[in-house]
């Protein structure tokens, strides 16, 4: 199982803040994973915006990146704090 | 040192703390941050950080160490709240200490602007009217920018 | 606010009553300059603080309205002793609140470069080998000219 | 009388901080008021330098700027506080 993490207002868009999901064999890299999840979900592109990085296992990653099974996926719109 | 938590935090306290610490220091620059009352259109009731641990974490430890790289600094201090805030509470603190003021000023500048625009939190502000998550403007972008070395 | 005074004053706390008072701001900056204890060959003992009162004043209360004109302040507050200090010491301090961060960190740099280099304040350095009095560096003058509009 | 400061290094050079003085008929400008204290202190040029400013009665002058007994005639070496 992988774990998806939804952050800021995705949380909103998602109705979850994180879900474990099994990867389908055809979903081997971010990319991938965006328009999975997007479709799955009718998000209607929420996931696939550009302004939306992904991080796997809490690193920031450029797409395409590699993953699998047992990965951690975070989608990280824009951030800023203080 | 740097401390994300979800407890609320004195800013006088934190800078009384730290100039004790920098010893040798002549200069030394506090910014805090606070939860203003005012939303573009109504009146905030209360802001929500989220943080990524220990995404967050690691991210503001190399932004703390590029500006130590970058400048003299005799020691800095980065504090960030997360969870829910009402107006007029700290949300960050950032402190340097340096011999000169420019490196002090400089430096608190800079992590000002990583905190911003870089450091992993989103923020939620609850009005009257509903809740919004809040990105940065695009001053905080272009005042980021500043920084990059070509 | 402006305290030029021979009593010793404690930074955070003047930090503290002026976040208190600074209602709506979202952005705090503080400057605190403190005795350092190495001058250029040894070591500080005493720095002494001259003014020449009411110029002194007068002058500070021209820069301090200055930085109101030029940036969206809430309020800024400035203290700075004269007299006899020791390594150690707040000899300035200046605090600055806006709603946003850029206009209380340029304020409160704008309002140093100026305490620095115009203010009516002559320096007396004691160490071991002697006293000398300290003008301010050419980065201090350079620092100040940055602010001039053309 | 006219009273003279003598502001940081200055007050160490002519060994006092203030004196009160009778401006001499002669004297009724800053420019005149330098010549004369230097050379009435044997100072060497002290009192003469550029980086010297002089206050009449408070405010910062341009030499030359007219002086009368009764004024408040201060020697302002470079300031700088912090």
């Amino acid at each position: 199982m992988a774990e998806i993490l939804y952050f800021g207002r995705l949380s909103d868009v998602t109705g979850t803040f994180c879900e474990q999901v099994s990867l389908p064999a055809s979903v081997s890299d971010t990319s991938a994973v965006r328009s999975w999840l997007d479709q799955e979900n009718a998000l209607d592109g929420a996931l696939l915006e550009a302004s939306v990085r992904l991080a796997v296992n809490g690193e920031i990653v450029t797409d395409p990146y590699p993953v699998t099974d047992g990965d951690e996926i975070a989608f990280l719109p824009p951030v800023g704090g203080g | 040192m740097i401390r994300i938590s979800d407890q609320p935090f004195d800013a006088a306290e934190a800078l009384s703390e730290f100039t004790a610490r920098a010893t040798g220091a002549g200069a030394v620059v506090s910014f805090t941050g606070l939860v203003r009352d005012q939303a573009s259109s109504s009146k905030v009731e209360t802001l929500h950080l989220q943080a990524y641990s220990p995404m967050t974490e690691t991210g503001i430890a190399e932004a703390r160490k590029a500006a130590h790289e970058r400048w003299p600094l005799i020691d800095s201090h980065i504090i960030h709240r997360t969870g829910d805030m009402s107006p007029g509470d700290a949300i960050v603190f950032v402190a340097t200490a340096s011999a000169h003021r420019r490196a002090a000023f400089e430096a608190a500048d800079f992590l000002m602007d990583y905190l911003k625009t870089e450091a992993i939190f989103w923020k939620k502000e609850t009005t009257a009217s509903g809740t919004q998550w809040i990105e940065p403007r695009a001053e905080d972008y272009k005042d980021r920018a500043r920084w990059t070395r070509s």
